[in-house]
Order: C-alpha cells, then structure tokens, then sequence
C-alpha cells in the first residue's frame, strides 16, 4: 500500500488493468501507440504526454493511432460504445473539443433519453485540462462547466494519483458515457496508490481537510492550491475545511452543503473562466440550499474573463493562487454586514 | 472505381424475399403518407420528414442485413427504421409523442431508434451517423463476428466534416462499413447539384481510397445488387464501399414546405420512377410474383397503418414521472 | 412609433437596414436565401422560419447560401470579419455549434486576446434556441451558458421585438464577435417597433417592470414568463420586479444589484439545464456582491437535468412556466430562518 | 488534373528576386535551428513546433503574394510568418513572452500573428486555419480586390473534417484560394502514408472539384512554379487549387520529441535534399547569383538572429495590467 506512483502512472495503471480485466476495454486516440506506419519503433509516443506508453505492448489489437479526426473517432468511439465495446478514448487536449462536440453533447449524451432509456453508452473520453504549461490560450482552458452543463455525461477531475486510478476505473466500469479530466500540472505529482485494482464511486466528495472557519471547495488542481491556502491560514488562526469534489457531474452537494451548515463559509475554487463557471454552480447552490447556515458573502475564485495567456507572467496572474485563495477566506472570515 | 449499374439480374431473389421486399417498401410508403395526412390534419407536432420515394434506398440495403449489422440514420429515418425491422405500432406511437413509442415519447420523429434490431437512431445532426458507423463496424470487427455497419446520409450530409472524416477513417481502420449517400437533389431547398463541387458523390470515395458506385435509387434491384457487394466485400474483410442512390423525395424536405425550389419533377418521378411501381411491373412481368400477391400485402399494410394510427392517438401521454428518468443508466 | 411587427419582422428588418446602411454587411446561411443551384424560385426559404425572406431579392450580391458545413461556413464569416467584412452568418439551430464550436470558441473569441489586441473580427452569429417547439432533444436547447462562458464572446438573447432589433443592429455594428441568439419561440410574438434604425447598447439590462419584494432575473422566453408570474403575484399582493439582462455577455450585473439591495430576494429564470447555467452565474454573482442585502435563500428556476424531451406533456414540464415562477417567489418572500 | 511538376525554368525570377528567395528561406532556417537551441537551454517556454527543412514551401507560395492577400498557418506557424513579412525581432520576443513580442507575449509561439500583414496566425488547432481563409477568399471577392487566401496544413490536418469541408466551399463559391498540404510524413509520430487514405493528399482535390497538384518541397522552383499558376488561376476567378507540397521536417514533431518513430531520414535530406544547398547550388551553376552574395545574405541573418535574440532575452515581460487587456474592442 505505501507504494509511491505519479498520477501519469496511475492512469495508465487503471487502464492496463481493466483490459486485462475485460477484454471489451479498447484505448483509442491520436499516437495513442505513436508510430502507426512510419519506419521507426511502434509505441514511440504513448500518447502526447506518455501516459498509454506501453499499453499496446500487452494489447497490441486493443489500443490504436487514429488520424486527426476527432469528430470521427470519438464518434467512432461512441457507436463502439453502444456496439458492446467499452472504448477509452483519447481527446489529446479538451480544447479540441470544439471540432467534435457534437458527437459528445449530441449524441453519446443524450441518447439514453431520446432513445426512452433503450441505450447503453460506456464510453470514457480521456482529455487533458488546465492552465501552467505555457501552452497558451488553445492548450490550457478547463472547460469542465461547459462539460457539466450537459445532462448525460458525467465527469471526474482527479486531482491526485489516488483519485486518478480508482476513478478511472470506475468511469471504465460505468455504464455511461463519462468525460475523464486529467489536469496535465498533475501528471508528475506522486502519491500512495494501491497496486491492487479499486473502484471510487462516483458523486462521493473527498473531505481532504477538516476545518471549522470556512469551507473550501476545490477542483482538480485547485485542490492542492486550497490545501497549501489552508495551511498559511492555520498560521493566522484560520481553520479551512478543503473539500474536493472528485467528480463535478455528479457532483456530491449533500457534502458541500453540510460543512457549510457547520462553517457559514463558502470559498469556491475553480481554475475555469469565471462566468456559468463550477464556482459559480456550487455558489449558487450553496446560496439556494444553505442560505440559513451562510454568515459571509460567497467567494468565488477563478481565472479571469480571458482566454489563458502565455507569458509565464501572466499565466501565473491567471491561474488562482495560494494568496488569493486565502485572501478570500479573510474576506468571508473578516465579513460584517 | 467509380461506375453506373443498370438494373441487374445477377443476384437472384426467393419469391419470399421479393415479397419482403415488396412489403418493406410499401409499409414504407404507406407509413409515410399517412404521417402526411395526420400531420395536415394538425395531429402530429414537431418537425418531421418523410421518406416516400426513397424507399428503394433503406429496403435494397438493409435486405442484406441481420441482426450482427447495424444502421445509422438521418433526420428522414422513418424508412430505415421500417427496412430494419423497427416494429410499426411503436413508430407511430413515437411520431405522436406517446408512452408506448419506441422511445417513450421522448425522441419523436427524428429520434426513433430501436438498439435491439441494430437501428442507432434517426439523427438531427446531418452527418451525426457516419463516425457512430464507424464504431460499429469496429465492434464487429474486434469481435470477429462479420457484423457490418451501414451509414445513410444525404447529399446535403456530403459535404459535412464528420461524414467526410469517417469516410477516411473507414478505409485506414479497414472497416466493415457501408457509406450510402442517399442523393434525392436537394439539402432542404438548396441544390446538390450545387452543394457538392463534384459531379457525383460517389466520385469521392476515391479520395478516400475505397470503392465508389452510383445506382439508380429508384430500382430496387440496382441498390440490392450494388449493397450486396459492398456487404458481402465488408464481412470479407475487404473494407468500406460508398454507394450513392440518386432519387427525388416526394414530399417537401419537412411537412409543411412550399417547395417553391422546385418545379413538377416530382410528379413525374411518381408517374414514371415510382419503385413500387417498377417493382410491381418487373415481378410480374417475369413471372415471379403474381399481382393478387402484392395486392393482399398492400391491403395488409393498409390495416396494419389504420391500426398504428388509431392506437398511438389513443395511447397515453408520458407524464411528470417521464420526466427524469433514462438521462443515465445510474447517477 | 406605433407600428407593431412581429420578432421575425424585426430581426429581418435590423439585417435590411445594416446592409442598406454599409455594403461590408453579407449574410450567410444554409438556405438563407433557398433554391441555389434549384430549378424552382430563390429566396424560395429565406431562412428555414423565413427570418431572411426577401434579403436576397435587395442585395443579391451579399445574401448566400452555404452547403452544410459548418465549420467552414462559421469559419468563413469568421476570417471575413478579420479580412474587413461584417458577416452575418447564422447557425440555423444552436445545437449545431457541436459541429464548428471550434471556430467560434478557439478561433474567433481568441484571436484579439492571442494575438495581443491587433485583431478586429465583427462578426455576428446569429442562431435560434430554446424549447417549445416539439422539436426534441436536438433543436431546443439554450446552449447560451456555454457560449457565455467563453471570453471574447458577447451573447445578447433578445426577449421581444423591439429589443430584437435594437441589439442586433449593435450587433452587426459591433467590432467583437457576437452571438445573436433568437428563442424561436418568439418569431410570431409582436411588438411595438420604431422604422428607424437603432441600435440598443449592450451590457444594459432591461427593468421591465418595477417591484419592491423581489427581483425576478430572466432571460429570453423567460421574461414573459417572469412577467407573467409577477402578474399573478400582484393578485397576492406580492410586488416583484422583472428585469431582462438582454445581453447576458457582457452582463449588467450592477443593475441586478442594485434592485436586490432593494428587495432582498432574487429569483432567476433561466431555461437551460441547471449546471453551470446562467441562473447560477447570476445567483452566485448575487451571493457574493450583494450579500448583506438578501433576506431569502436565492431561488434558482431552470430547466431539469435532462435534455428536453420530445412529447409535448413533458416538454411543457421541462420548462419554467409563470407558476413555477411564482412559487419560487413565494418561497423567497416566505422565507424565515 | 494530379501530376508531379519536375524541377521548372519556366518562370524567370530576377536576380533581386531570387536573393529575397535565398533571404527568407535562410531566414527561416536560422530562427528555428536557433529557436531549437534556446529551447534545449531550457529559455522557451511551451510548445514549439519547427519549420526547419519546410522552408521552400512557405517561401515559394508566399513570393507570390503582396499585401491584399492573407495567409492561414498552423502550430507549425514560423516560417509562414516569415515568409509574409511578419518581422523576425517581434516574432522572437513573441516566442520568449515578451511585451515586445508581435502578440505582446499573449500568443506565444502556437498563435505568432500579424494582421497588417496579411498573417491570420500561427493555429494550435489542426485544421483551424482553412476555413478562415475561405473567408479571407471570399472578402477578396466580394470587394473585388483580386487578393487571394493561402491555407498551410499539414497531412495530419488533411483528414480533419474543418479542411476537406472548406475544399468544397472554396470550389462552390469559386474563391480565390489556395490550399497548401505540407506533407512532412508526419502527423506527430503517425505516418502520412497510414493516416491519410489516398496515396496523395492531391488526389484529393478532384473530390472536391478543383485541380490538384504534387510538388517537390525540397525545390523552391517547383513550389514556386506550382504556387504561381494557382495565385494566378485564383486572381483571374478561376477559382481554389490544391498543391500538396512533399518534403521532411528536420527536428522532432516539437522541440523535445525523441523520434523513435522514424529512421535518418533527416540526415539523408539534410545532406541531399536540403532546399538552400539545392537552391544554393542552382543558381551559382547557372550564373544568375554569385556565392559571395549569398553568403553576405547568411551573415546578416546570422546577425539578425543573435540580435533578435539578444533584444528578445533583455525584453520585459507583460504584468499585471497587460492580463485583463484585449479581450475585447470594448465591452
Ligand atoms: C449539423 C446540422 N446542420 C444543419 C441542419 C439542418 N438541416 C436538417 S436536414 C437538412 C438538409 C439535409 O439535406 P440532405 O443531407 O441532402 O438530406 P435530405 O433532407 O435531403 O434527406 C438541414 C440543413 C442539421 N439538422 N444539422
Ligand atoms: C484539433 C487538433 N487535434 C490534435 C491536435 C494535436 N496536434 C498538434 S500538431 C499535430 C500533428 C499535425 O500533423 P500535420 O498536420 O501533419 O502537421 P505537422 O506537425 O506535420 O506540420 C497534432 C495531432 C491539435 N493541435 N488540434
Ligand atoms: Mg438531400
Ligand atoms: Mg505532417
């Protein structure tokens, strides 16, 4: 169990474990494999970043290159899907989704329902989220509200090597279409990963740290952000309760709500543009559901109405840090009518 | 391997499969011309299309299907749902938004579909069915059980990306995929002639390294002949064909078009093209099938219509419990 | 000044005036004008409602029709803006955008951001949304939290005809991308409408009736809804005011507040899915800039969780009606700790 | 209309034009082989993709053009740049996040850009750019200018749907474009020869009604031949041409790509194929240039790139009140 791994390889770890498990798993996605027809050594890539290296070595007739086509393969993916496979799917980067959306939000999702809840879709679409590679405004975004906006799909946001495998197994497993959010700052992190194959469920927020004063509310690599917070403002007295979500659709609001019937605090940490942004989502709920137990103004902390710059200097602006987040919680500590 | 079939003798049909055939295409026809009149006579909401005319189409392809094949359809599906074998009572219960449609009511006209018979879905996305093609010819060749997957798709549907980018995938994935681009001239009230940069549509599977064939979408027998090629060379392992079927819908592109696009080409293509006509004509000409045989199909299609109709507007409407349930299998 | 047309007339009408007024203005669509390249009339649709019936026959060098590609029709108006033209370009339904998101969200939003403030791209996007046609899961979504959230992007969602006009004639004047989003609900609904041309500032909510005891927020179709709702309030002596934000990107998000320090309560009205949607923006902006001031949890309106479903009883259930509306107003007034 | 164009003397270049040639390919060169050796120094932030070896192809097209044409690019956007004038110093800054940089650090190598020069931008998106362009084309129509819109892509970017949809528009509405499939091979480690279905990307274009051409891309005289009959076809409304250009990319897919994926092809090109020796080469043999002047062209480039740099390292940085800016006009 103490066993150390990054969140790189816990992915391709929960991977290799359900085709092993499931000979109905196939992985599919651009250099995927990396080398497809050309002269030199197949598994070149792995994947852009790596992380299905060494998957078509054990499955060479289950993981495949596709072309730059992405409306056709992630389609391909879902008609697969409903076909009785159970594809894994790689977006390289979410910012792609623009050219095949529609195969997503209009079709994977919504099946089920308009076909009267006669179809099945276990597809999981892997992509790759995030801000602080230096990759600029078509490299970087989050989009995960624009994902969690629609009835049909589900997502996972992992925010730690842990959470990475047990749910990713868990979206392999699930039976409905599932957009698996792997923020691309992360895949070097380590942490204790069990060897052993185990599914997280869905919808179940992870209290990472026990707090009295506020409650903050953290996504994918806010997470680590709000918990490094958390740790200044214990310095000043503060005592921060971070909770992180796991998964924004379903999205665990009984967790929420109830350390916030305890703290009257809300802090929302989300990494995305700010308007119909997660921050805005939990806020609102929150100031639906537990309007009685609020005794501060809601904090919602983002990145800015602005596409994601590339300047190291400015992207480090964008992205919400440690001290924002902390200076939010004084606002809301600090907050008399 | 772009060429033009006339209508073939060479693939031999049973009476019985001519019969089926005959009763495909007439149940085709009758269901859609009675959509027609329910949908003048204010009955039927939303927006619907209809195939008469194309029945040729749906019915020469999916003959050769069973159940390991799939389909993907289009907005104008009620066609392929019927040559798929999607039960009658159901789509027309669908097409009134009632419980018992094939979808409860939740899909209506352009979202009928029936998985169990291989039938993923009229689409109201032009081009939403090609990549999802893809997918099942890639099932079935994972399994290794000869399934194929055949994607139908207008003119209009030919020059969209994802219909285009599938075409490609088919051939380097070697896929057990059928591409049938089902021509009737126009994309709503715009032209194909003008659309698509090519003469042909089918002059483009070359550009994506497969076969290309165009038939004449009015003969039954030239789409039977040249689909069961590209079938026969799809279970083979042989890989994707695109076969366009030219024709002319009878009916506006929705209930409710004026058609001011078009002059009285319709009324001639019923007259002279008709495929149920033709049909009819050379069966019996040869001697195969007798008219008293198709007669006593249309007469049961007839019935089977009038009964279709009476039930679905008797049917009960999904209500507040509808309302939630089948967004997912588990949330 | 007392000449009433319908939304379709308006919008018509504003399209008429711009391309009268400066010859850079094109219009573009499937079937926009109808009947290229068909043996029978042009303008033969005009629109596949008729909104763009009869442009053509004025200005036949700069009405076009488009096969059915979106991207690169989207993205062809999209590089004419850059290249000096004002394109007019409609995306028939909004659903749609699944097929050329790209262009709008990567291309067109970002270009003036990435490219360091050095591109100009006045394009307007015209599409129809919403529910209430019976036209399923596929053609009746809102979809407009989506294109909300993206930076660079000005949404405006008129709710009636004058404001049909007025917007879109700022619209196509505009120098920034711009969504125009017409709820095709309200095609046939007619108004009071200058025959002068003017243009309505965006960023400028409408307080389109006055009341003390809440401020009902609403957006498109919903604001007759709201109105409705505050009609039949009046009867229980509840007095609520209705304000239409009529652009929703940029938003104006002081107006709404100004009202609820009033009134202390806020409902909004939003007929989207309900996750990260613009109800929740607009509440949880609410939540945290006008805190002190809100006596009651705020009330969120919106469609469910689903796509929207096919049969007219569950379509009427999927969205908000007035009563739906005013029960949430009551819940608000009611509310005690 | 496919065919191969062997090396051409058809179209005579003055001798001011063929060092202007020789200046920006060695331009070009110069940048990336610098820009790859920063990167490896660990001072490039991001993603960037080199143009080294492509040069002849941006280079040849773009000496066509002048300032009432536009071009597209893609992530692989450098050279493209360069070729239409975008200058080298703010092109450099740009790539180290500079304020002084073309997009004032905003862009970054993926989205390098000028629009007062006709350069809509490097794109990070596969495909971005030629649908853009459809649009650059059809403002050159509509305003009668007789400018034309030039899409690079690559073949990776041949099979994504954006660019075979814009092959179909620019033919039916007869635009003023032209579309360049830079085939390197490559799609990042996915060979060209599996990925893309056809044998050329140029059979491509008789899918979508225009004439199609194959060039050697190593050949600056071929690009520009090829490129100079269809700027000229374009101006005169005779409409889009496909020129599917061949050549080897010398680096990694991206700086920092191991290329386990392919053999010494580079170093075979490098030494033969290399399009400045080749260019070089001709025409000293031909007496049109002398060496000594080519050789004054490399050392002003030498030094234009060290100064490039050298301005680029000692550049501020954007801050806090750059963020929030250029997001809109106004808003
Ligand atoms: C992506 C998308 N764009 C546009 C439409 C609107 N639309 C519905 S049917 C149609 C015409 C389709 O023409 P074609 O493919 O020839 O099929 P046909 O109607 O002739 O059967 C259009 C433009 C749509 N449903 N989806
Ligand atoms: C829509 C999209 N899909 C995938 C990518 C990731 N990607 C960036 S470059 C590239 C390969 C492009 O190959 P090609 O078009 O041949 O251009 P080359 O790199 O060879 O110049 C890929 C897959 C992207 N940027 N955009
Ligand atoms: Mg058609
Ligand atoms: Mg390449």
């Amino acid at each position: 169990m103490a066993r150390t791994i990054t969140y790189r390889e816990a992915i391709n770890e929960a991977i290799a474990q359900e085709m092993a498990r499931d000979e109905r798993v196939i992985v599919m996605g651009e250099d995927n494999v990396g080398g497809t027809g050309s002269p030199g050594e197949m598994d070149a890539w792995g994947g852009v970043l790596g992380v299905t290296k060494g998957l078509y070595g054990r499955f060479p007739d289950r993981v495949m290159d596709t072309p730059i086509s992405e409306s056709a393969f992630v389609g391909a993916a879902i008609g697969a899907a409903t076909g009785g496979l159970r594809p894994v799917v790689e977006l390289m980067f979410i910012d792609f989704m623009g050219v095949c959306f529609d195969q997503i939000f209009n079709q994977a999702a919504k099946f089920r329902y308009m076909f009267g809840g006669r179809a099945v879709t276990p597809v999981v679409i892997r992509t790759m989220w995030g801000a602080g590679l230096r990759a600029a405004a078509q490299h970087s975004q989050s989009l995960l509200p624009v994902f969690t906006h629609i009835p049909g799909l589900k997502v996972a946001a992992p925010s730690n090597p842990y959470d990475a495998k047990g749910l990713l197994i868990q979206a392999i497993r699930d039976d409905d279409p599932v957009i698996f959010a792997e923020h691309k700052m992360l895949y070097d992190t380590s942490g204790d990963v069990p060897e052993d194959s185990y599914a997280l469920p869905f919808g179940e927020a992870d209290v990472r740290r026990e707090g009295d004063d506020v409650t903050i509310v953290a996504i994918g690599r806010m997470v680590g952000t709000a918990l490094e917070a958390a740790d200044e403002l214990a310095g000043s007295g503060i005592s921060a309760a971070v909770v992180d979500p796991r998964t924004t659709s379903p999205l665990d609001l009984d967790t929420i709500l109830e350390l916030v019937e305890d703290s009257g605090r809300l802090v929302v940490v989300d990494e995305s543009n700010p308007r119909c942004s997660l921050a805005s989502d939990i806020g609102a709920q929150v100031a639906q559901e537990a309007f009685g137990a609020l005794r501060a103004p809601i904090q919602l902390v983002t990145g800015p109405h602005t596409p994601v710059p590339f300047a190291d200097s400015l992207e480090d602006l964008f992205i919400p840090d440690a001290s924002r987040v902390a200076a939010a919680v004084k606002t809301a500590v600090d907050w008399t009518k | 391997m772009t060429g033009t079939l006339s209508s073939p003798t060479a693939q031999e049909l049973t009476p019985d499969e001519l019969l089926e055939a005959y009763r495909t295409m007439r149940t085709i026809r009758a269901f859609e011309e009675r959509v027609h009149d329910e949908f003048a006579g204010g009955d039927i909401p939303g927006f619907v299309h209809l195939y008469a005319g194309e029945e040729a189409s749906a019915t020469g392809v999916c003959s050769h299907l069973d159940d390991r094949d799939a389909i993907a359809s289009t907005h104008r599906g009620h066609g392929h749902c019927i040559a798929k074998g999607v039960e009658v009572k159901p789509m027309m219960a669908e097409i009134y938004g009632k419980l018992t449609g094939s979808c409860h009511g939740k899909g209506g006209s352009m979202h009928i579909a029936d998985l169990s018979k291989g039938m993923l879905g009229a689409n109201g996305i032009v081009g939403g069915g090609p990549p999802l093609i893809c997918g099942r010819a890639l099932a079935s060749q994972k399994r290794g059980d000869g399934g194929v997957g055949v994607a139908f798709f207008g003119d209009g549907a030919s020059n969209q990306g994802t219909t285009l980018e599938s075409l490609n995938l088919a051939t380097i994935w070697n896929l057990p995929a059928i591409f049938v681009a089902e021509n009737n001239g126009y994309a709503e009230a715009t032209s194909s002639s003008w659309s698509v940069a090519t003469d042909d549509i089918a002059d483009r599977a070359a550009a994506f390294g497969m076969p290309g064939v165009i038939v004449d979408g009015f003969d039954f027998f030239a789409v039977h002949e040249a689909a069961g090629e590209a079938v026969a060379r799809a279970r083979a392992g042989g890989g994707p064909t695109l076969i366009e079927v030219k024709f002319t819908r009878y009916y506006g592109h929705f209930e409710g078009d004026q058609q001011l696009y078009r002059a009285d080409e319709v009324a001639h293509a019923r007259e002279n093209l008709d495929c149920l006509k033709r049909f009819r004509a050379r069966v019996t000409a040869d001697g195969q099938l007798d008219a008293a045989q198709l007669d006593r199909i249309d007469a049961d299609v007839a019935a089977l219509i009038e009964e279709a109709v009476a039930e679905a507007k008797a049917a009960p409407k999904p209500g507040a419990d509808d309302l939630l349930t089948d967004v997912y299998v588990s949330y």
